[in-house]
């Protein structure tokens, strides 16, 4: 293993908790190290106890740890909570008059005060870091330079430097020798979040228009959309409420335009009606919906997997529809681009299950590997538009694999009319029992279409063994690295990464699971949802669930722990 | 004679219905506005009136019950050269509906809306909608209605709305009249159409809108938000007809710097722009 | 076999069927025979084809029949429609000049204005039937009497007695001598529907509150709720909208009023983010769901039974609920009483799944075989409200079973404290780790007592041999006859009717399952969601389902031929 | 001072929230009501001021975003014993449960509610809220809000609401006042009240309110609607406080043919009084 060092920033919400991981992010990026950040916060605005973890790697780091390396309590009243999570060898820094290690007092506030402004103690606080890991402070300089001017920029770059000269001269050498850095060459990777990779990854795949009301963590999703789609021609509007925005983006959807709408298990509740539309009137919709601990208003800012089976069967009635769920700032913005696809061609709604974990997330990535598709149409137009005997345009013809094909109105010469009751193939509303029955198996023949498209899941590991652990969406990265602690300690276990949960993998799935002896979900939720998924998707038993359910993403190390806890 | 925007699709209204008069000035106003049908969708939610878009040969958007204004509010941001128009009932949009038509008279987009205000659920089978008048008894309310009822263009005017009008389904040729304009009016654009639901609605009843509706006279000043609001509570004793309030401001489409442009369908997503975006998020400036 | 006689009344709305229907059944009880009526009808309120089947038997019916015996037609033009339905030995009667026989002319419009009034006709079509079935007429001008006065009566009267008069001069003997119905003694049973036995059932449970936004097949509960509710003290309010329909029903239940809810599939998607209020807020409160076709809104007034995936998996987050699936009016009765106490027994939300055709069916029944259990309650009050010790009262205490003693605010000395966002036990929001884990498991462990106390299924039929049907809710009876129609060809079949789908009754199922050779779901939809429900809750394999999504419901007969024509 | 409503619940809004005005006021006019603790309920949806109800010692109902108005509603139809308030935000009243704002208004059940307008959604970080002033930056509103503002006491009267008042937090007293006045009043009541949130809201500041902010005069006629709707459209120039208008009409409570007896939960169930509901529905008359 190389270079493995956690960073713990924590503070109230207010306190610049957010400017220290972000400058650390960047320094580190600049030294030419890999980092991933946890991010924990509360519902508040101010106050409160909010924590950033950023795991530095020589290679990219894509999960965070539990114990801290490096820990600085921006808020010395947080140290109680806090100082117990840093890990051997670790070491902590507050501004408290005295303190023995692993706690070191540091006068983060005198040295704002200093460089012209009590606000940039955390500032100076990133400059100890900084000194620790013997990161160049200039990375630090250029977002100075970027996001102020003038007077505050100075102050800025004196606090940081402050805080590496204290360091320099109160730290004991041997902590630098511990955590240096050692000098490597940058590339010029991006940072991104499971939000807005997420979002990007929607406008990559062609989405024009987005209709939102904010909601944690979904919210992310939207700034990115409102404030990065215009220049791909995006329009957004916040909606009066989740009902709203879904029926806004059917609404445009009707018209050609891709849509999507982003929201938290409460909002979507609200879209629930609205997807059943999508449903019947064969509108493409993107739906992402980032998981938070529920019932009702739950934990507003914490993660949790437990909205899969209702996400599944959401909305009355029956019809087809594609959910995905991203194990990584990577993958969604590959399948952001998938579910805009695959919606418009299906002319089915798309989810994207994401969780509050995944969704504030941030990893550095060359954007260089990030696939971006070109956008293929499934709109016909003009002379490839179908028409009936009569000369009539017949928005839900019936077709063998179920799809039909898509025109949008304001096409001279034909009318596109669609219906939330059941219809004819021109989309008017109709009672008769016979055309029931055939747009019924019309929809359901999308669905198998649809099966035969899914993205398989990851397996890593050997192809049979002890033990299997199967995960799905954001989980994906802790359950690799458990892996291969496990491994490491001798285990032959293989792990399934389930990027699609609908149509479910189950072919693939039901042909792995016997292969091992125990075989085991690991989920964010208490009822072990996957593991009944797999059950009536794959008629195969799972052997348990590792689950979490206090609204914290699992770590490795204790994932690794509870696998071992609990004999498997 | 068959007319431009006629269909041969089945008819379930109740004979006697004011949603014939309704149609019958839907169809005169798309005439008088020279489009071709392709240019035109007419949205709706669910309800008997709701059903008025599959009797007009034009593209059609009839979703869910109380969402019509959400559509087709997106329908004319996505596509700003289609005329929309959405036409519901008073339950469909004051009541379930509520709070789509609050926000939508405040977006301003550029599309009119015409309810079908017989002041009942009808496709239900007679429940009271937020506009029956109070002590009425509907078929869940047999002590009748308490709730004081809902003033559609007062509360439009409270909101600003540019163009608020009141039409009367017995006179098709004055309510096409309205809708007319309505469709003209750049922004959002009500018309509140009196018409009586003759199965479930023994109250309001042609005879009674008969007695009780009186054109505004044509001095009338559309400008005065203020005599508007006081004609617009008008109710008791007399009802007002006609267009009580009209002013131009900017639309939403106006003022929202993305929809001028293409018609999103029609935008290009290059390759390129969305490389740029990525790299806008490099980790090291400069 | 004893007595079975189909008659099906067929017209436009607004032409009188439910009329003609409503007093054969109340002539057919006078008789001293019972009934069964189906209810086809359009989402119209004139003209279309509305159609009500009412099966006549010596015994009690409880399913309908697909051929009618005796056919009336009060709109000539729907003839092409039903006429092919009239089955072998049947007859049909309309208004037209003349006619073959299995069709009489019968005119109706004539005799209607002989009798004073043209919309009459109905009532004289009525008078037909009952010179047929050789009932006697008296009952029906007791229905006359109790609903008309003067001059109305007395037209009914005529029209109703022309009619007889009519068939008997006109329709051959041999007609009546097939369907005549000796002579019996009449009980005094009461008429009752799919809903209004629900409603009357709620009440009977001490429900208080009813709150409801009309909608097919829901809103005939309402009515009854509304109408008959105020003798009980209830109070209804018709909402604004489903969402808040459900949210009043919420806060009327945090006061302690036993509340309820009435909607269909549509309606029940707006309420699903308040559901999940109900779980994090252990609030009782019952949600009747009626079910029709969808997806959206689907084909309104006709039935499916679509929503069972979805009301099973409904809200976010996870929390436990109690769904019930009465498969007759007499089960609805009785499932809603229990619905009414276990939801305050256990403080969570109940739901009643029933689908148009049961809300919508009627029968006659003993009241008295009815069973009205007496309103236990389950709220604190006075002396016997806990505290803690610092005198607080605490709504969600930590107990074994999960379940927290409820007292209700206005109590003196105590506040009552809930909120949407996890909470302490004082029901305080809070973001603490481990508050949220005990909380989970609290409310979950309230699950698993609730799954104790499930409502067994009922089974019946030899205890093994080569075919076993399953269903659930309104296919009770139909599935009940069917197994008697096959056992009669020799067949050893026997079904397992579920009353309860949540907690599943899994060990009773797992148990049945494999004593049969074949195992089928009978279903009322197409993707066989109780099958898939078996799989996850059991593990056993089902081999197939039975599926029927025209908008329709299932046929003894029809299901049979079904289950023959699949070799099953 | 520690008051009868205290609680040590800990409290998350930022230093100088206008908030911490409201919540002030909230506990002085229950102190003047001489209520108990366990005869009034604060109810509340999501958001910074949906938190304030965990801040008073009373019976606490702190639901979803948007649907205090609902529960509360029928808390008091359930229970008329209990003092009913809805004390929550702009977002939460007028944006997600803005159908339940305009149909209780119409309702008129008891209760007395207080919108803590601070013209944005505080809890979710900056975006615009419904009363968010047209071209204000918020969070996702990059280019300024386009949609006219939501006038709150304006539709109100518009919906026939009996008393329309408007606070500020940053005067207690006066909004104390106000909120008593509310509470006593039989039937919905409406206390719109500015607060700055010190945050997100850069526009709508104490110093703006300050400005822009006058009281009315002790002569301002209460009953006068017509008057009442201009003041309440009131906004550019300057900002009327007080009780714009006043008028007291039958109560839901008092409409409803079952609600007065005992609080729901307190009543039975006689066995005999159902199976009278059953034998009604006997099949042959008589
Ligand atoms: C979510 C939902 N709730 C309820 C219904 C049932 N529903 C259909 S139409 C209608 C009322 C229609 O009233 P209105 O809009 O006034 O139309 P009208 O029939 O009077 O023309 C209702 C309640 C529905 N379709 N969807
Ligand atoms: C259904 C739903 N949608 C969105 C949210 C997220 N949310 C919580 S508070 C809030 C806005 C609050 O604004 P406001 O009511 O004005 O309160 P403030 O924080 O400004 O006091 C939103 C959108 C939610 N909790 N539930
Ligand atoms: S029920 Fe009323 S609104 Fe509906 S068609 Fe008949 S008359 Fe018209
Ligand atoms: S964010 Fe605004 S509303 Fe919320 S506590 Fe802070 S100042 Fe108050
Ligand atoms: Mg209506
Ligand atoms: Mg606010």
């Amino acid at each position: 293993m190389g270079i493995d060092v956690n960073v713990r920033v924590a503070g109230g919400a207010g306190q610049g908790v957010h400017t220290v991981s972000n400058l650390i992010m960047r320094m580190v990026v600049g030294a030419g190290y890999h980092f991933h950040v946890t991010q924990d916060y509360m519902s508040r605005i101010r106050g409160g106890r909010n924590a950033q973890g950023i795991r530095i790697g020589s290679e990219p780091v894509r999960a965070g740890r539990e114990e801290a390396d490096i820990l600085l309590a921006l808020n010395p009243d947080l140290l109680p909570h806090y100082l117990p999570g840093v890990g051997e060898g670790g070491f902590a820094l507050a501004d408290v008059p005295s303190a023995d290690p692993p706690l070191f007092p540091a006068p983060l506030k005198e040295m704002a005060v200093q460089a012209g402004s009590p606000i940039l103690a955390n500032v100076a606080g990133t400059g100890v870091i900084a000194w620790v890991l013997g990161i160049p402070l200039e990375t630090a300089d250029a977002v100075f330079k970027a996001e102020f001017k003038g007077d505050f920029f100075e102050k800025n770059h004196t606090a940081l430097r402050l805080g590496a000269d204290w360091a320099k001269e109160y730290l004991p050498e041997k902590i630098r020798e511990r955590f240096r850095l050692p000098a490597r060459v940058h590339s010029r990777p991006i940072i991104l979040s499971g939000n807005e990779a997420l979002a990007l990854g929607a406008l990559a795949g062609g989405c024009k228009f987005a209709a939102g009301y904010p909601m944690t963590p979904g919210t992310g999703i939207l700034s990115v959309l409102a404030n990065d789609g215009p220049s791909v021609g995006l329009v957004f509007e916040q909606a009066e409420d989740e009902i709203a925005a879904l029926t806004m983006a059917i609404g445009a959807a009707y018209t050609g335009a891709r849509a999507i709408v982003a929201t938290s298990g409460g909002g979507f509740a609200l879209m629930v009606e609205a997807l059943s539309l999508a449903g019947m009137m064969e509108t493409p919709v993107v739906i992402a919906v980032a998981m938070r601990p529920g019932p009702a208003t739950g934990m507003p800012t914490r993660t949790e997997q437990g909205d899969l089976e209702f996400v599944l069967s959401a909305g009355h009635g029956e019809f087809p529809r594609l959910v995905l769920a991203p194990g990584s700032p990577e993958e969604a913005f590959d399948l952001a681009q998938r579910a805009m696809d695959l919606a418009e061609e299906f002319q089915v709604p798309a989810l994207l299950l994401t969780d509050q974990y995944l969704a504030d997330t941030i990893v550095d990535i060359d954007p260089e590997v990030l696939d971006v598709h070109p956008v293929r149409r499934h709109i016909v137009r003009g002379d490839s538009v179908p028409r009936s005997r009569e000369g009539k345009y017949l928005r839900h013809a019936y077709t063998e694999s179920g799809i039909s094909p898509m025109a949008v109105p304001g096409e001279p010469g034909i009318t596109v009319v669609v219906d939330s009751d059941e219809h004819t193939e021109d989309g008017h509303l109709t009672e008769d029992h016979a055309t029931r029955t055939r747009m019924v198996e019309k929809r359901l023949r999308k669905g198998a279409m649809l099966a035969k498209r899914v993205v398989p899941p990851l397996v890593a590991g050997p192809p049979n063994g002890d033990l299997l652990l199967i995960g799905f969406g954001s989980t994906k990265e802790v359950i690799e690295e458990t892996r291969q602690i496990l491994a490491r300690e001798g285990r032959t276990v293989a792990t399934v990464h389930l990027r699609q949960v609908m149509p479910f993998p189950a072919e693939e799935v039901s042909g792995i699971v016997p292969r091992y002896g125990t075989a085991l979900t690991v989920e964010n939720n208490a009822l072990g949802q996957l593991a009944r998924l797999i059950r009536t998707e794959c008629g195969v038993r799972i052997d348990g669930t590792i689950s979490r359910y206090d609204g914290l993403p699992f770590t490795p190390a204790k994932l690794a722990e509870d696998v071992r806890r609990k004999g498997w | 004679m068959v007319g431009r925007f006629d269909t041969d699709f089945e008819n379930a209204w109740c004979p006697g219905c004011g949603n014939f008069g309704i149609l019958n000035a839907v169809k005169k106003a798309l005439e008088a506005t020279g489009k071709r049908k392709h240019e035109v969708v007419l949205v709706s939610g669910i309800g008997q009136a709701a059903k008025l878009p599959h009797q007009v040969d034009v593209n059609v958007f009839n979703g869910l019950h109380g969402r019509a204004l959400p559509a087709a509010a997106a329908i004319k941001m996505a596509n700003p050269g289609l005329t929309v128009i959405v036409t519901s009932g008073d339950g469909d949009i004051y009541g379930e509906g509520g709070n789509h038509f609050i926000h939508n008279v405040r977006r301003n987009v550029d599309i009119a809306l015409f309810v079908h205000d017989n002041q009942v659920y009808g496709l239900t089978k007679g429940q009271p909608s937020p506009t029956s008048d109070a002590g009425w008894t509907g078929s869940l309310q047999r002590s009748g209605v308490i709730s004081g009822p809902f003033p559609p263009l007062a509360v439009a005017l409270a909101l600003g709305c540019g163009f608020v009008a009141r039409g009367y389904a017995a006179d098709p040729e004055f309510t096409a009249d309205l809708m007319l304009q309505a469709i003209r009016f750049p922004g959002f654009a009500l018309v509140d159409i009196l018409t009586p639901c003759v199965t479930f609605n023994k109250k309001n009843t042609y005879d009674w809108y008969g007695k009780m509706a009186y054109k505004l006279p044509p001095d009338h000043d559309v400008t005065d938000r203020e005599k508007a609001l006081t004609l617009a509570l008008e109710w008791e004793e007399r009802i007002p007809l006609g267009v009580l309030y009209r002013k131009e401001k900017p639309t939403f489409e106006q003022l929202h710097p993305q929809i001028s442009g293409p018609p999103l369908f029609e935008r290009e997503t290059p390759e390129e722009a969305v490389r740029t975006l990525l790299r806008r998020r490099q980790a090291v400036p400069g």
